[in-house]
């Protein structure tokens, strides 16, 4: 019959294709990277996702990084700049006031992909290209503090800081000059540039990279391939081919990766849930390494000022006390994300333990509550003395799973402290796009966002960064924190060249920050690294610096 | 002389739904008949009577669940003895069927003049040009105007009469010796009616096929018969020559379907009526089938089931009333 | 005939015309203008800074002259630039086309192929052993979530057996035919499983109604073979009904295959279109639903057009 | 004496091929043309003709079904418009051919049987139970039939539930479309007998649509003969059956089977009923008609008289 003759004529297709060679023998000098994200552009300056971050570190390099130990340390410069070896001196402004001038010292021997080497004038284009308002770019990053810049030499120039300040030293990503500034000059005035950069219209250009890679196939939402750039002055990369590919479902990212077709995933929080990792390792403890390295992103609910609950400092305190965030880090995350007092990680530098913390304790909860006039009522929920009952929302976004489970874990702690929490999730861009900018929700609202080490907290405690209608709701603030001495504070952060001064800065803003109870504090989110078993060289950070930066001691 | 086509004992039956295994309902309840070479054999009866299953039987075509056993001896050999392939090879070739509602008989989709040729590259060997091109003939043999056009149209682009006459020509087709035409006038008006009658008396006297010629309609039978037989749930219940069962119907459902029909010459104020409804095969169990509807039924009607007897030459009645 | 495609078209362009403005509109309705999301990566913005990024993307026009400046340039061929990639909307919007279109032909084909294989065997005995197993395979392959399906696949032919990989359009460094045909296998299956359910389900019973009918007892009786009665004459009428199903969902496989694409680490429309719309990529949503009305479209055209080749009673005029 | 009802000048058209936004042109069908006809008090009025000649559009004109597209409808003198009908419609019911089709498969007959006394309004609920038992048992259905439903009764019953919800409203006039056709013959003169028996006892007026001319003999007392959706003959039963002045109607009386007298062969009308979009010039019936001269083809004949009780249009009538 002929329709028996089809079926088998399609069976045998299928089986010629299923044990035609594939790609299982492949080479070890090749190492594919699973991604649940695609960077949207890989201009260094358009926009700042992590993906398109991590992406660009295996092909170009910031001017300084912090290494994995949390150490500043020049990538393309000679010497980190300070007041002590002299690169940094304190100068007098024309208009009074002093400001600071910063010798960068470029390494000689760095050159771009197509052999042009890396110099002062790439320092300066990067910096007008960037503090040009009619770039397109979302913000000049670091070189936003320059205004000015002397070229000493080829190597050598000078940036001229407006103000002085104690984060003079670290530096982001050169443009090249030799290709961008063309396109540049031709697109800046109409806005265009953002369109016709090179990073986007010929991102395999190599030219523009001056990494130990460049990008060799870029096909935007499928997969970026990098290979060798043969001008690299530094140590040569073992693994000469590097695939960035993008599989957005992380339940068919595992099984790529269970099935050898993709080598690991990225750590830094855009590859596996970090359950996923974990249940991965229990099953799979002796087929991969792992790492859980707590990373800077802080997870914790914010607290709507406005609604009359939680205007009381006490009823605060006590949703903390009430939360056993211990163990909820414990059942969900394996003890692996340690539990938070402050938005500074314990890694940090200026990380104080002496702070008010609000360890897991329901009496205290109770008392506080009481003090503030909630007493338990009917059904096991507080009322104040009017009988309204003790209710709140906390929202987060929809479609996270782990989220949602946090979210059951706190509702269930709090529901024993007599304090009802009502769930209503929202998906990301409705969630970050209006409710959490527009400060517009009524109770609580989970959320994460990371900075780097050191960085001041002025775009989220300070008064000056609170969105209003009237500044188009620009501000990060998004608890409406205003202090006049952490105001103070966040100045001096950024000013204080003294390092004992400035710890104590640090110290006073965390204390502040505990004390006001405005957030509850969760945990850091850590970076769940799942990597081959022979790949060596491999150093998780845990900051905004990430693994890639160091891509060129990868090897098997 | 033995007849072109003699049936011994048919039945169709059906298993019953939900009954025990085994047992099943006799749609068509052992019959024999005969029609000799170039005959028309008239089967008369009502909806459920068996009459279009005993078509179906002879094309070997009961639809499944359905059995049918019994001897069909055609022109020698016996039909239901045959292998299904051989059954093939009959169908549309030595004995053909026509149907009711030629508007579903056709193939809607398929060109009437393909149709046609199919029978004939199916049965005669032809290659299908030349079973095409005989297909324009057909179509002129049962008087269809401009019938190349025709050939090339779609059922749907022929009016009820010309579909009719395209449905005898691919039945003619394939040169066949019997054909059963079911109810083949009931869905057309009266005037149509009469050209079809017409055209199939024609035609058998120019061929000389013997035609088995269902229909519920006396009227149209007796205008086309030789022979007649009138079934009733499933049993053949009077037979005769068509003139003889006219002038001296005896069984009293003949006479009672006679008499119920509205006469142009006679108008009565009340017509002659059967009481009761149509009996379904399985009625009357051991008994008459007819008895529950019949004015002269009486305990022995329903003890046993009357046995065929031939009153007269070629003229059966199953019915212990009737006087010889 | 001419008159006809004509008309049609013309209705289609009307319709199209009208869907970008209805679909502009929606999108312009959603929470978040498309500024947001960038903004919500990067603190720290000033609101001159913001103000001028809204300039730079056209934002601060009203929304119906943003879309009669969109119009007239779509018009001259020119679809914008995407904002999540980085380059002119065709640049991602024709690799996707072809990429989905291979897809979804592949799995299109085997599923329609599949269907009417599985479809007339199990007409053919309507209740018996081969009808069952197949309607539970159609069944399965309509309740089964197609999610966890090509997990399942993927699971069992690249994670435990190693015969296919399990994502992807083409191995880095290789992306011969057979590469490509390697990776397209378990996508297609897993997308024509998930369609063929319905697809067997209306063939079974669209035949069954036709393998009743009398022109099919007239063709049995004419002395065809059973395979010609049911491949010759049943088979065309059966396909009336059932081939405008298949050519209308072919338009919504079309849309519909976002899953798979993302389960297969596909980039077709599916998932272009929905991570423009996360992504708040005005011009590349617009683009790529615009697309998929075109194709819903024009599968209604060739469905109608199929009805009337099939089936002579219907005249298209 | 005013006639029951009265059809003046009755033409109904259909539109055919009306295209959406970018149509096309349109044909017209004209199912009835300028009908001129009348049913008088407990007459029986037979409507004959070929399918397609536009009997039931006819009839549906009649039961109120169709709103013709001219001319217009009297019922019992006065011209019926929007406000008339209200009343009209209790008085004229319809009985279809189709007896499985016609009723509510999920109504019990009780229900169905005063479903037109239910839509009126003015009964009460004991008042409607005991009239549908009055007419279970007038159309001879057993009494337990009230509670049972369409589905348990054999066509002929059926037919039977039909005619007693046609009846309940207590009409004047019953449209009776092919009611028999579907039935088995030996069931049949049941019904017809049944018919004639219900219109005696209550004095109803039949307007019998058929296309059996020996059942219309049997029943009526008038026939109107019709030819693509044209009036050809109006006469009484006997001088129709006697004397038919019409061609056609002496075709369609030849046409007819009867037992025991062979159809004289070649005595049919050959050819079938033109498309009625496309109708002949002059007289409609031409292309067929034995007796065709070249002043069929170009003049319509008028309906004129051609005997007592008796007209044709014809220009050669007898």
């Amino acid at each position: 019959m002929t329709i028996r003759r089809w079926i088998a004529a399609a069976a045998a297709a299928l089986m010629l294709l299923a044990f035609a060679p594939g790609t299982q023998a492949a080479p070890k000098d090749t190492l594919t990277i699973g991604v649940a994200q695609f960077p949207s552009s890989l201009n260094p300056y358009i926009d700042s996702l992590v993906v398109r971050n991590y992406v660009l570190e295996f092909a170009v390099r910031p001017v300084t990084a912090f290494d994995p130990a949390w150490k500043n340390t020049c990538m393309l410069c000679t010497e980190v700049p300070t007041l002590a070896n002299g690169l940094v001196r304190i100068v007098d402004l024309p208009g009074g006031g002093k400001g600071m001038d910063v010798t960068i010292k470029l390494k000689p021997d760095l050159k771009w992909g197509d052999g042009v080497p890396v110099t002062s004038r790439d320092l300066e284009f990067t910096w007008q290209a960037a503090t040009n308002p009619k770039s397109g770019f979302s913000s000049p990053h670091l070189w936003g503090r320059v205004k000015g810049v002397s070229i000493v030499d080829a190597h050598t120039a000078v940036l001229h800081l407006a103000k002085v300040q104690n984060l003079y030293n670290s530096w982001d990503t050169l443009l090249p000059a030799h290709i961008e500034a063309p396109i540049f000059a031709k697109g800046v005035a109409d806005g265009s540039y953002i369109k016709t950069s090179a990073y986007n219209a010929a991102p395999t250009t190599p030219g523009l990279w001056d990494g130990p890679y460049l990008v060799s196939k870029y096909q935007s939402g499928v997969e970026i391939v990098l290979k060798p750039n043969p001008y690299w002055p530094g140590r040569k990369p073992a693994i000469r081919t590097i695939v960035i590919k993008l599989i957005e479902n992380t339940a068919a990212l595992e099984q790529n990766l269970l099935s050898g077709d993709i080598d690991m995933v990225a750590g830094e929080g855009i590859g596996l849930t970090i359950d996923q990792a974990l249940e991965l390792q229990k099953k799979y403890p002796k087929r991969f390494q792992y790492s859980f390295r707590p990373s800077l992103t802080y997870e914790h609910i914010d607290l709507q000022i406005d609604n009359p609950i939680l205007k009381d400092v006490r009823v605060r305190q006590a949703l903390i006390y009430a939360v056993n965030r211990k163990l909820m880090v414990d059942k969900l995350f394996g003890g692996m994300q340690p539990v938070a007092d402050t938005w500074v990680n314990p890694l940090d530098q200026y990380h104080t333990d002496n702070v008010m913390k609000y360890p897991y304790d329901r009496k205290q909860a109770a008392a506080l509550l009481k003090a503030a006039g909630w007493t338990p009522g009917a059904g096991g929920i507080c009322h104040d003395a009017k009988g309204q009952p003790l209710e709140l929302t906390l929202m987060t976004t929809s479609g996270n799973r782990l989220r949602e489970l946090q979210e059951q874990v706190l509702q269930s702690m709090w529901k024993q402290a007599c304090i009802k929490v009502d769930i209503k999730n929202e998906p990301p861009r409705t969630l970050f796009g209006t409710t959490v900018k527009h400060r517009s929700y009524t109770g609580m609202v989970m959320y994460a966002w990371s900075s780097n080490p050191g960085d001041s907290p002025r775009q989220t405690l300070s008064c000056g960064e609170i969105g209003t209608a009237a500044n188009h709701w620009t501000g990060d603030n998004a608890i409406a924190f205003c202090d006049r001495r952490m105001d103070a504070d966040i100045s001096a952060a950024e000013t204080e060249l003294d390092p004992a001064k400035l710890k104590a800065t640090w110290v006073d803003m965390q204390q502040i920050y505990a004390r006001a109870a405005r957030v509850i504090p969760l945990f850091f989110r850590a970076d769940e690294h799942v990597y081959p078993l022979g790949l060596k060289g491999y150093t998780p950070t845990g900051h905004g610096d990430m693994t890639p930066l160091w891509a060129e001691n990868w090897h098997f | 002389m033995t007849p072109l086509l003699e049936v011994a004992d048919l039945r169709v039956c059906f298993p019953v739904r939900g009954a025990a295994r085994g047992q099943a309902r006799d749609v068509v309840a052992g019959i024999g008949y005969a029609i000799g070479e170039g005959r028309t054999l008239g089967v008369v009866g009502e909806s459920g009577c068996g009459k279009s299953m005993t078509a179906l039987a002879l094309m070997g075509l009961v639809p499944p669940p359905g059995r049918s056993t019994g001897t069909l001896n055609f022109a020698g050999h016996d039909l239901n003895a045959q292998s299904p392939e051989a059954w093939r090879r009959t169908r549309g070739g030595q004995i053909a069927m026509i149907f009711q509602e030629p508007m579903t008989a056709l193939n809607p989709v398929m060109p009437v003049g393909h149709q046609i040729a199919e029978v004939m590259v199916l049965h005669r060997g032809m290659s299908w040009p030349e079973g095409e091109q005989h297909a324009v003939g057909m179509l002129e043999a049962v008087g269809i105007n401009s019938p190349a056009e025709r050939a090339r149209a779609y059922p749907h682009q022929l009016s009820g009469g010309m579909r009719q006459r395209a449905m005898i020509a691919m039945a003619l087709a394939g040169e066949p010796r019997l054909l059963i035409a079911d109810e083949p006038t009931t869905a057309l008006d009266v005037t149509i009616q009469a050209q079809i009658v017409d055209l199939m008396r024609e035609l058998q006297e120019r061929i000389g096929m013997a035609i088995q010629f269902i229909s519920h309609n006396l009227a149209v039978v007796s205008e086309i018969a030789h022979d007649i037989i009138v079934m009733y749930a499933g049993r053949i219940v009077e037979a005769a020559p068509a003139e003889q069962l006219f002038a001296d119907p005896r069984h009293p459902y003949t006479r009672g379907l006679i008499a119920t029909l509205p006469d142009f010459e006679h108008r009565l104020a009340r017509l002659p009526v059967i009481p009761g409804v149509v009996a379904s095969a399985e009625a009357g169990a051991g008994g008459c089938r007819f008895a529950d509807r019949c004015a002269l039924a009486d305990a022995g009607c329903r003890a046993a089931e009357p046995p065929a007897r031939e009153l007269q030459p070629g003229h059966c009645v199953a019915c212990f009333k009737a006087a010889p | 005939m001419t008159s006809y495609l004509g008309r049609r078209v013309l209705q289609s362009l009307l319709v199209l015309l009208v869907m970008s403005f209805v679909i502009y509109g929606l999108i312009g309705l959603m929470p978040g203008d498309p500024l947001d999301i960038m903004l919500a990566s990067t603190p720290g913005l000033t609101p001159q800074a913001v103000a001028r990024l809204r300039a730079i993307y056209g934002l601060d026009q009203p929304l119906v002259l943003r879309y009669w400046h969109w119009l007239i340039a779509a018009l001259h061929g020119n679809l914008g630039y995407s904002r999540l990639h980085s380059v002119p909307v065709m640049a991602v919007l024709l690799p996707a086309l072809w990429q989905t279109t291979k897809l979804m032909t592949a799995s299109f084909v085997v599923s329609v192929a599949g269907a009417f294989g599985l479809g007339i065997v199990a007409a053919r005995r309507p209740g018996g052993v081969a009808d069952g197993l197949i309607g539970l395979l159609a069944f399965g392959g309509m309740s089964v979530p197609v999610f966890w399906l090509a997990l399942m696949m993927i699971l069992v032919f690249a994670v435990q057996l190693h015969w296919l990989p399990a994502s992807g359009i083409s191995t880095v460094g290789e992306g011969g035919l057979l590469d490509v045909l390697r990776h397209l296998v378990l996508p297609v299956v897993t997308l024509s499983l998930a369609t063929m359910g319905g697809f067997i389900r209306y063939v079974r019973a669209s035949m069954i109604e036709t393998l009743r009918m009398d022109h099919v007892r007239t063709a049995r009786a004419k002395g065809a073979s059973e395979r010609r009665v049911v491949l010759v004459h049943a088979f065309r009428n059966a396909l009336i009904p059932v081939v405008t199903i298949m050519a209308l969902s072919f338009g919504t496989l079309f849309n519909g295959a976002l899953i798979t694409e993302t389960m297969y680490a596909q980039p077709g429309m599916g998932k272009m279109i929905y991570d423009a719309i996360q992504g708040n990529d005005f011009n590349l949503a617009l683009s790529g639903l615009l697309f998929a009305t075109m194709v819903t479209l024009l599968s209604n055209l060739v469905a109608d057009l199929a009805y009337g080749w099939l089936d002579p009673r219907i005249a298209l005029k | 004496m005013t006639p029951l009802v009265e059809l003046q000048d009755i033409s109904v058209r259909f539109e055919i091929g009306a295209g959406g936004l970018f149509g096309r042109a349109r044909r017209t069908l004209a199912a009835a043309e300028r009908v001129c006809l009348a049913v008088g008090e407990g007459e029986t009025l037979a409507l004959v003709g070929e399918s397609g000649s536009g009997k039931s559009t006819l009839g549906n004109v009649v039961a109120g079904l169709q709103a013709p597209s001219a001319g217009s409808l009297r019922f019992r003198g006065r011209l019926l418009d929007a406000a008339t009908w209200r009343e009209a419609r209790r008085a004229i019911q319809i009985v279809f051919q189709d007896p499985f089709g016609a009723l509510d498969p999920r109504m019990p007959v009780s229900e169905i049987i005063v479903e037109p006394l239910r839509i009126q309004g003015s009964f009460s609920a004991a008042e409607r139970a005991a009239r549908a038992a009055a007419l279970v048992e007038q159309v001879g259905l057993p009494k337990d039939a009230l509670n049972r439903y369409p589905h348990e009764f054999s066509g002929g019953q059926r037919q039977r539930i039909a005619i007693a919800r046609a009846l309940s409203p207590r009409p004047a006039l019953i449209v009776a479309d092919e009611p028999l056709s579907a039935l088995d013959v030996s069931i049949q003169s049941q019904v017809l007998n049944l018919m004639k028996e219900l219109q005696e006892r209550n004095g109803l007026a039949y307007l019998f649509i058929s296309h059996d001319l020996a059942v219309v003999h049997h029943l009526v007392d008038r026939v109107a003969v019709l030819y693509l959706g044209r009036l050809v003959e109006v006469a009484t039963r006997e001088a129709l059956f006697a004397h038919p002045q019409h061609p056609y109607t002496r075709a369609l009386l030849d046409s007819v089977p009867r037992i025991g007298r062979r159809r004289p062969r070649g005595r049919t009308i050959g050819g079938e009923m033109p498309s009625p979009l496309a109708p002949p010039p002059g007289c409609v019936f031409h292309p067929r008609c034995p007796k065709a001269q070249a002043r069929c083809r170009a003049e319509v004949p008028a309906l004129d008289e051609t005997g007592p009780g008796q007209r044709a249009a014809c220009h050669f009538p007898g």
